[in-house]
This record gives C-alpha cells, structure tokens and sequence, in this order.
C-alpha cells in the first residue's frame, strides 16, 4: 500500500455517519459525499490515508483532529438520562433546515451549527457532563464535514461490503473469509483453485496473500467472470496477472489445434484479430492444461451450486496432504458435503465451523458490546485430502 | 386481561390489533368506538362477541387486521418505549433464575416502561405480588395508568420513588428482587432489607456496562450475597428460503440456471400483509431446497445480567 | 420452598469441584460424596439451603465461610506466571495420596494438607500474591470436605442436567427452556397441552408455572410415562395432581362404557381390583374429553418425532389466539414446521429462534466470559393460533 | 516446509503423522528412525519418497498413519503448549485486519508457543519478516530451537527480551505490530517507534481480560493511534447426525419406534480410528434425516482482540 491516496486508486471514504462509499480518485472528478460535502480529487492526491480530513469551503480538504472513538453507540446506561430531544429544541424544523443548507454551503461551520442547537434546546443545561458530551457528539456526526480515507485493503472491503450489501459477497463476513486463508494455507507460492460465485472478494482475497509463483485458477459461472471487487484493490498489473479463470461451460471442453487461416487479401486488421484469437485459443490450452494437470495446494469455493456437486468434480484436480474450504452463508448446503466427505475414505480432519464475532464499545465506564451486530457471518467446511489411490 | 385468558373479545377488553408482525396496536374494546389505520376503519362493534383470534374486516371490507388476547409477550413488542426496554430473552431468563412462580412476591426497580413488569405479573398472580419503584415521576404515572387500564392493580403496585436515596420501605417481605438501575450497588442494602430472611432470596441486576457490573459485584459480595454468577442471554431470529442448488454439472453442461429470489422469501413478503390462501402448498417450492440462517441484524448486547442469591439466616447489616 | 432441607426432599448438593449430584435426603442414610466425604443425613435435616457446610471427622456438618466466588476458571491473564507445578512439588506422589487418604479419614484438615502442599513447592515463594492466592483456591477446590445445598428449582435442576448429562434432557438450557415458557404464556390457571419426549424437564416447568385451576396435559410415548425429574421438584401433592398424562396410542380411542361385571362368588380383591379399574377408566375417559375438547391455552413440544406431524396433530386442539411453541436441539427439524407455519393461514408471529447464553467471571482485574461454553442451547419454533374457521 | 509446498517426503523433511484428529505427532523424517505409538511401529524409511498425504503401513502391518505435509494450522493444533496459544480464529482474523499478506514486517511479542508466529512467517514469506521476542529465555530458547527445524530462519528472527522494560529495538520498520503481554498498555511507545511512518501502521493486543483492553485502549488514544477497535473472535465446531424423526402417526397406530444412535454417530467413532471402507455409501441412512448442531462443549473466550492504526506522519513522541 502507498502512504498516500495515488491518481485512479479506490479509496474507502468514511463519513461521520459510519457510512463508507469506495470512489475512484480521479483529479478532476467530484467526490460527492452528500450531506457531507464534495470535494475535488485533486485535493485527496497525495494525501495521506488514515488521517481525517475537513472538507473547506471551496472544496479544499484540511487535516483536522480525529473525531474521537467514543461514540459507537448511542445506548444509554443511565436510561434516567432519557429525554425527548425534539420537544426541547427551540428552533423550529425549517430554522434547522435553513442552518443545515448554510451548512452545505460552507457558510457556517460544524461547531457554530452545534453551538446554535444547544443554546436553544432547554434541556441541555439539565444535562449532566457525560450525557452532555454525547449530545454534542451526536451532533457531530450529523453535522462535521468530515471524512477518513481508509486503504481498500481485503480486511476494510470486505467489512464495508458485508455492511453496506451483504448480498454482493454471498453475506461472507471478514473473520469467516480469513479463516477460509488459513485453513487453506494460502501463501505466497501457492497454486490455488477457487470457485467465487459472488462478486471475488474470495478470489480477491486470495490474490492478496500470493505473490511470485503463485496462481489462482478461478471457474466462474457464465462466459466472463464478475469479480468485479478485485478492481478496488488497487493490484499492480503482475498481481491482477497471476489470476487465470476459465468459464465451467469450458471445464470439459476439448482442445483442437488453431486451424484458422488468414485469407489471401486479409487486411491488417483480419491479421490482428487472427493472433487475438490465436493467443485466446492458446491461453485456454494452457489454462485447460494446468488445470487438468491438478496437484493443486488449495481449493477453495463459494457457490451459488450444490458443493457438493462442486466438490466431487474439482476434488480429484488437489494434491494429496493439500485442504479444500467451502463457505456458505447457510448450513445446510455444507452438511450434506460434510456427510460426503466424512464417509469418503480420501478425506481426513473434515470439521465444518460457524463462525462468531463481536465488536464492543470501550469507553470510560461504558464499556458494553456493541447494541447491534450482525445476525451471522456464515459457515466453513473443510478437509485435507489424501494422496489419492491410498 | 394479562394473567387470565378469555375466550371471547368482550366490551371493556384490553385487546391487541396484529397487522403485520411490525404493526400491532393495543386497544380497550369500546362498543361505538372505531380503529383506522392504512388498512381501513375497524369497528369495535365488530369485535365484541367474536373469538380471539379471529379476523375483522375492515368497515369498506378491503382490509382486515387479527384481534388478538394480550399477553406480556405482545405486550414487549409494543409497549410504548419511555425508556430502553427489556425483551422477551432476558425476561424469560431473569424470571426463571428468580425462580418466579404464583404467589411470589417481587420487588422490581426502575418499572422503566414496564415490560418486564406484565410479566411478572402475570407470573406471580394471582396470589404473588409485584411492588414496583420508579424514579421518574411522569413515567411512574403513565406505568400506574396501565396498570389500571390492565387490571393488574391486584398483583402490581407501583411506588413513585428513589429507592438509591430512601430504600424500598420494605422489610423481609420479597422472595426476588430485580434491579434495572444506573448504580445498582447502592441499591444492595436495600434490597437485602426487603428480602425474606426465612428463605433463600434471590437478586438480579440489570446493567449495559461491564463497569457496572463489577461494581455491583463488589457490593453483592460485601453484603453477604453469594453464589455471585454474571450472565449475557440473547436470541436469534433465523430465517428460511428456498435455493434452486442445482448440480454444477448444469453449468458444465452449458446450461443456464436461474437463482432467481428462491419462493420461500417472495412467500414471507406476501405473507407479512396477508395470511397465503387457504391451501397454500406446503412443499419447499419446486425442487429448491430449504436452507436457513440468522437474519442479516441481530441485537447484539441488551445488558449484563447479574444473578446472587442471599442464604436464609438472621441479617447482620 | 422450604427455608431449611426437609426429611425426604431431594437437594441439589454442590461440591467444591463445582460438580453437583441430586440426592433424597433421609436421615437414616448416608450421603455419599467422594473423595469429598459423607455425612448423615440427619444431619443436613433442618440445615438451610444454599449456606456453605464443612463436613467434620464422624459426618457431622457446620456451617463454613463460602468459599470465594473468584474461582470460575483457572486461566491466567499473565502468562509469564505458568510454572510446571508437578516439578516443583518436593512430595512424592504416594506421599499426597497418603494425605488424602488421612484427610478422607477425617485425621487431618484441609488446611493442614494445603499448608504441607505449599511449604513442600519449591516455586510457591517464587509466586506472585495473586498466583499464590489463586494455587490455595486450587488446592481448596481439591481438598476442602465443604458443599452447598441447593433447591431443586426449575432454573437449578435444568443447569444441572444440562451440565451433567444434556442428552437426559434433550440438550435443552435454562434460558431456551425460560423463553417456552414466556412465549407459551404459562400462568397459574392456564390450561396447557404439552409433549415432552425426555424426562420431564419441559412437563416439570410448565408445572412449576400454573396453581389453583390450572393443568398440564401430557401426551407420551409408550405405555407408561418416564417423566422422571418431576420428583426431584418436591412438589406437593396438589401439584402433581394438575399434571394428567395420556399415551400417544391412546389418542384416538374410542373409550366403550364400562362394562366389567363382577362374578358372584368375587373377593374382596376382585373387588378392589374392579374398583381400581373402574376409576382408571372413568380417569381416562374425562382425560380423552378434556382432550378431544380442545380449547388448550398452549401447545408445549419437544419431541422425538417428526415435529411438523406432532403439530398437524395437536394444533387443533389449541384455542385461538393461543400459542405454540416447539424446542429442539437442532433447528433442522424445526425447519420444516416453521414453513409449514408461514404456508399455513391457521398461524401468526411465527418465529424461529436461537437462543445464546454466556457466562462471564468477574473478579477485580481478572473480568471475562468463561473460557468454556456450552456449543448451543436449542432452537424454538413459535406461533400464535388463529380462532378456527377463519 | 512452512511456506512452501512439497509433493513428496523427503530426508529431513518435517512433517505430520496423523492418526487420529486428537492424535498427530510432528516428526523430522530421518532415514533409518521408527516411530512407535500404540498404532505400531512405523519405520521413516517407509515414508521417504511417498507423496505427502499418503498412508504408511505399521512394521507388523496391522495400524497405519498418514503422513501430512505441515501447516501453520496443523501445527496449532500440535505444538507442545508452553504458553496459553493462540486458535485459528483470532490467528486468521488479526493476520487479515494486520493487512499480513507477503513482503510485510512484523513485530510480535510475546513469541509464547509461537502458534502465531508460524503462521505470520508462512503468510509473510518470502520477501517479509517476522521480530519476535520472548520475555521468557528458556521458551525463547525452545522457539529457535523450532524455528532452525522448521527452516523458518529466513522469515523470522527471535530475540529473548524484555520489551516492556526495553522496548523492541527496532525504530520505523514494521507495518505491523501484535502485543500479547500482560501489560500491554507499557508497550504502545514501543510500538509507535517500530511502526514504519511512512505508511499506515496496524497494532493488534491480545489480552483475555476486560481490564486490560480498557487500559490498552486509553494508551493507544493517548499516542495517537485511531480508529481504535475491539472485537471477539470464535468459531464453533458443528457436528451431523442422522435421525430417524418418525411421524407421530407411528406412535398414534401403536407401533414401537427405535430411536437408537444414529448411524451417522457410530459411523463417525469409527472414522477417528479408521477411514471408512472404499465404496461406503454417502446415503445419509435409512430414511433417516441429516440433523446438525455445535459440539457441546465449546471454546467460549479466549482473548479481546483491540485494534488500532497509526496514520502516517511525523512521530510526536
């Protein structure tokens, strides 16, 4: 990773709210981010990440103290605190709507919004220390024009993806995901054969521990792939390199030699594309080859299929003392693989694990869980296979 | 209405409108008297001499809502939130630590919004008794109202009071006390005074943060509490579909395979606003198969339970 | 419950190992605890509950101060303190079981074997005050002849079998069990209709939860049921009384007049025994119309069978607006009731839950969840019941 | 080995021989050694030359094993317990919020059973580096001593030291620092001086108590580290089973059901000790149904896992 935000990479912006949105730095373009303000990307160039920026009117970017930790959650532990904000506000809506555009605008600042608001809500003065600190706070978050430029690496993805749609990842959280590289030993020399029926934050994520020598050889639904996650990740061309995938309609697909010939008058263009094709056809030989040949280090799948279908079809392409890993977001795809491959003599250490994570809060005589966290991040199947004709 | 059921809606019930699971109402059944919502007026007239449970059409007949009995259960899920509420886990297991049975007698502190207060209740009753305390004036009051409206003042009597600075005024009378306050700690003494020094007492107290309970485990302790155990209780909501989990060999052979929404979601969607038709098939749906998981948002953390009990025996303070 | 342990109830008596065993207390037997000692019952006759006892040379019992409550687990925060302990133990190990034997006989005390243990461990001194104080509750835990008599509440006996021997209960925890019962909306006087295919651990707390005018219905298997936690309840005569009991093959019997005419030269005992059958069969025939009269307040299930057949079975018999509720160990079996449930147009509020539980040690400096945890507490499957014929 | 796949045993290769999934045993292959367990005797010479994952025959020809490749992983589940060690899933979620990925610096401590540390050198290796450093000498001392077998000299250097009292030595080199020490609050300056400033630095503390994550967390604010973050986390064994789940209408009609072990049971117990026949059928059972739930006992904590980042900069001490 760079220190600083380069030309054309993506980039986690996070605003007050805790939302994320992955933009494209560009230095010309508009970063939008809504009621937080837009800036150009020229501003964002050169910056470095982590730090968190105020956005100027004028759409400079400033380095601004880092809004502090302590406001995870809102929960209350003294719930006598508990007051309706909105009766005691003096301001009408319309006048806080007003400041709010002025807002936008850059007209006033974050902190003279947030002074106007607590001078006229009676029930401020009432308030103790704590619960006052809270309230501004709060108030921040809705108000400061901020943002933190996060790395988009797989970790800081895959969780923003995981929140924001869950769908596009089949609902694989980040704790799941790495233990899927660790069960499968991915490392950098590694050969890897992977099934990402999502949008590659599996393939991506694998990419992302190999480096030379290594490979990972994907099969993907449909005529072209989707992986459409491994673009965020800034790769160098070596690393988008050593992916190599191959539709399954082309799995059993047999080779004939290139045969097409150029006719007599073929323009430049005709020749072109004939090595176009030509290069294709070979590709696909070699990739067919490899993949055929088998002794894979690792296999690892996530799919929208029966795994267990996948499974025995891509099972005899691993080497012997080498895992397979299976996530689903459901159980009961993974048990009747689990059953296979607990009653198959090839398989050893076959264990199939819910994952579980949990954030807290952890604050100054208000540490708790967090109030809200995500239903479940998912199952893995694994097994280590045996050399094969034990 | 809460620790007794009845069969049929009477004039005068206390009664809940179900819509959806989302959208549930609470009304007094009064002959005259007219509901709306968006799914259409209702009228009470209507409901009176039908069964619980039964559906009420709405007056242009395009709508209809279910008329249901109220139980705490319902009561947690749409009891208006004055303050954070307790829920139907924490609930369940507070009251079986507490060995709350009929004819027990329970001190409970603050009432809050009064959640957890039906259901003791309705667990106590009819010979057990609730003594509620709440510091907050206004909120003691509209507890009391319901209490009324409820007809639980039988089991429950609730106290406008701060027990941190005055007590309980109670002495050797509680069989469990249950304590959802800022500073429980200062409200051990209290509640070793209140319980019965002839049988085992038990406490519970109610804290979100970790600091909270450490205090209050060090003032359990010091007061001659034992059996000192700290707990987290929650529950999941899973949900079910139906996924097509077609056969690669599908793909391989080149066909096109659809994952289309599987039916089981489009069915809960359509469900929600209307029970399916009256024989509505039963089969996962076309060859899919059922798969299940928790829903994507979970309540990760209500609040720390902290459970002791205070062995029979003369009181030293 | 009673303030002090009577002749004749059962009681849940821990030990310093924190194992517990469920024993009748009777005075003229002995009450055997292991490497813990025995004492007399008559001894804990008249003792309260849930007080700390040492148990004294000849089986006599005084009450002890508790043992600290600081002990749930033996993890250490700092893992610079982990010292072989066998190693620097001068005593051989027939010199500890020659202890032991002496302190079983009563010859010599707890401290007295803790003393010699810890002047005889070379790396005791060498010990930080928090390490020493943490060994001498080890060495207590092991040697201290202390229990705590505990009620056989619902809460107590389900932690209890839970722990000891989950299958007896089938898997079932306090708080899934705490949940049937909330959603269930068993009161004093309600009328519940209930399958309980373990030992009674459901049956018994619905039992604990309904008074004057209320009943459990209970369907079973086979002839007779085996609802055998009930009598570690001590419940009074009238309690056991509201639990009425019928076998599945029963169901759909067709109850024919009694018809039994006694012979003229009967005895005494044909007489009797016509009687007893008689009072049988009038007991059966009102259980079968209470039955068959439906109208149950609650439908309480858990089951060996298929539970999606139990319900289609029983459902009709609940009144509307009533509720259902099914517990099972794994959430398969309730996967298809539950879409049998939202197909259906009879239910409302149908939900499937799982259900979690964590315990935590809390100590000065030393907080934490236990290092250990049960793997699950079950599933429940909800519903409300629509008023028939809508 | 470590961090880098091989297809067949060779001399002086390690490896594992597994015979059950409670019983492996890491070996160094040496021609001419045995191995003895109460499976038999299994001679080295068998081994050298068979492809990893193969299954070696006893000398008397009745037990076997089979001899795997090593892994980080495997080896978690191996390695001789000196310390508390770290399980699979706080390895795999601390080495991805890290950002480990090859060619990344990394300074660890304490090296414990180094359980972490093969796992941090495989997914570093070739280009990246693994400090370590030990408190303790003689486990210090045992760790190299791994580290020379397992051929892991390249990736990781380890250093007996006390790093609380001396910091790490080591000024703007590494991307990433992970702490599992008891104090870890007096080791956040260390690892401010030996994260690189150039770029984002990552911390990661392990600590098994509430107490020191809230004093790490104030120490990590008060340096200057954000986006301060803490989490648990666990993964929890799952096991299947068949069971028979008969319709109520046997019971109804009077028939006797079995409700015996499951065959998916039985058939599991024997799997530990032996893979099942060739051909054994992959029905899940006589019309029984495939059930599932967690293992009853379960890990239930083992560390909180506090994070933070150091964005770059100049550093203010």
């Amino acid at each position: 990773m760079d220190a600083a935000v380069a030309e054309g990479s993506h980039v986690i912006i996070r605003m007050p709210s805790d939302n994320a949105k992955i933009v494209c730095v560009k230095a010309q373009e508009t970063i939008e981010l809504g009621k937080f303000g837009s800036f150009k990307g020229s501003a964002l160039i050169g910056a470095p990440y982590g730090h968190t920026y105020e956005i100027e009117k004028g759409g400079a970017i400033r380095p601004h103290r880092q809004l502090a930790f302590d406001d995870a959650d809102i929960t209350e532990a003294n719930n006598r605190e508990i007051v309706d904000d909105t009766r005691s506000q003096r301001l009408t809506f319309e006048e806080i709507e007003a400041l709010k555009a002025r807002s936008l605008a850059g007209d006033v600042t974050a902190q003279e919004i947030i002074s106007t608001l607590t001078e006229n809500n009676e029930a401020f003065a009432k308030k103790t220390e704590f619960s006052k600190s809270k309230y501004i706070r709060r108030k921040e978050k809705k108000f400061m024009k901020c943002f933190v430029p996060l790395e988009t690496t797989v970790y800081n993805l895959c969780s923003h993806f995981f929140r924001a749609n869950p769908a596009k990842i089949r609902g694989i959280r980040a704790d799941t995901l790495s233990q899927m590289l660790s069960l499968a030993n991915v490392y950098a020399a590694a050969r890897v054969l992977a099934v990402d029926d999502a949008q590659g934050m599996v393939v991506g994520a694998l990419l992302s521990r190999i480096a030379d020598g290594g490979s990972v050889y994907a099969i993907h639904d449909g005529d072209v792939h989707n992986y459409d996650i491994i673009r965020y990740m800034n790769l160098a061309p070596e690393g988008r390199d050593r992916l190599r995938t191959l539709p399954w309609s082309k799995l059993d697909h047999e080779m004939e030699p290139f045969t097409e010939q150029l006719a007599e008058n073929a323009s430049e263009q005709d020749v072109l594309g004939r090595e176009r094709r030509m290069r294709a056809h070979a590709r696909l030989a070699e990739t067919l080859d490899t993949l055929r040949g088998g002794e894979f280090d690792a296999l690892v799948v996530s799919t929208n299929y029966n795994p267990t279908s996948v499974l025995k079809r891509l099972v005899p392409l691993l080497g012997g003392s080498r895992a397979l890993v299976v996530y689903d977001q459901c159980k009961e795809p993974l048990v009747e693989a689990f059953t296979w491959l607990r009653a198959s003599p090839d398989f050893l250490n076959v264990q199939l694990t819910e994952s579980w994570l949990r954030e807290y809060q952890v604050l100054p005589s208000r540490t708790h869980p967090l109030m809200n966290m995500s239903g479940g991040g998912g199952f893995v199947l694994s097994a280590i296979r045996l050399a094969p004709g034990q | 209405m809460f620790h007794e059921y009845r069969s049929v809606v009477g004039d005068g019930d206390q009664a809940v409108l179900y819509c959806t699971p989302e959208s549930m109402y609470p009304i007094t059944v009064a002959a005259g008297k007219v509901f709306n919502n968006k799914y259409g007026s209702f009228h009470h007239d209507d409901m009176i001499g039908v069964r619980y449970g039964s559906k009420v059409v709405s007056h242009d007949g395009r709508g209809f809502v279910y008329v249901l009995h109220p139980t705490p259960a319902l009561w947690t899920q749409i009891v208006p939130h004055r303050t954070q509420i307790l829920y139907l886990p924490d609930i369940s297991f507070i009251s079986l630590y507490l060995d709350l049975r009929p004819g027990k007698v329970v001190i409970e502190s603050g009432t809050g919004s009064g959640s957890f207060s039906h259901s003791i209740a309705r667990t106590v009753a009819p010979n057990g008794h609730l003594y509620t305390f709440e510091y907050h004036e206004q909120r003691a009051a509209t507890a009391q109202r319901e209490f009324v409206e409820h007809k639980l003042t039988d089991v429950v009597t609730i106290e406008h009071r701060d027990v941190l600075a005055n007590g309980f005024g109670k002495s050797g009378i509680a069989d469990a006390v249950f304590l959802d306050l800022p500073a429980p700690w200062d409200a051990v003494a209290a509640a070793k005074e209140a319980l019965r020094s002839t049988t085992i007492g038990r406490i519970c107290s109610f804290s979100p943060c970790i600091e909270q309970v450490q205090r209050t485990v060090l003032a359990l302790d010091e007061h001659g509490f034992s059996e000192i155990r700290m707990f987290e209780c929650l529950a999941k909501d899973h949900e079910v579909r139906t996924v097509p989990l077609p056969d690669i060999a599908e793909a391989i052979g080149g066909n096109k395979v659809s994952f289309r929404p599987a039916k089981g979601d489009r069915r809960k969607r359509r469900r929600d606003e209307e029970p399916a038709a009256p024989g509505a098939s039963d089969d996962p749906g076309e060859g899919g198969v059922l798969v299940s998981k928790p829903v994507n948002a979970a309540r990760g953390h209500t609040s720390y339970l902290t459970f002791a009990i205070l062995a029979p025996g003369p009181r030293s303070p």
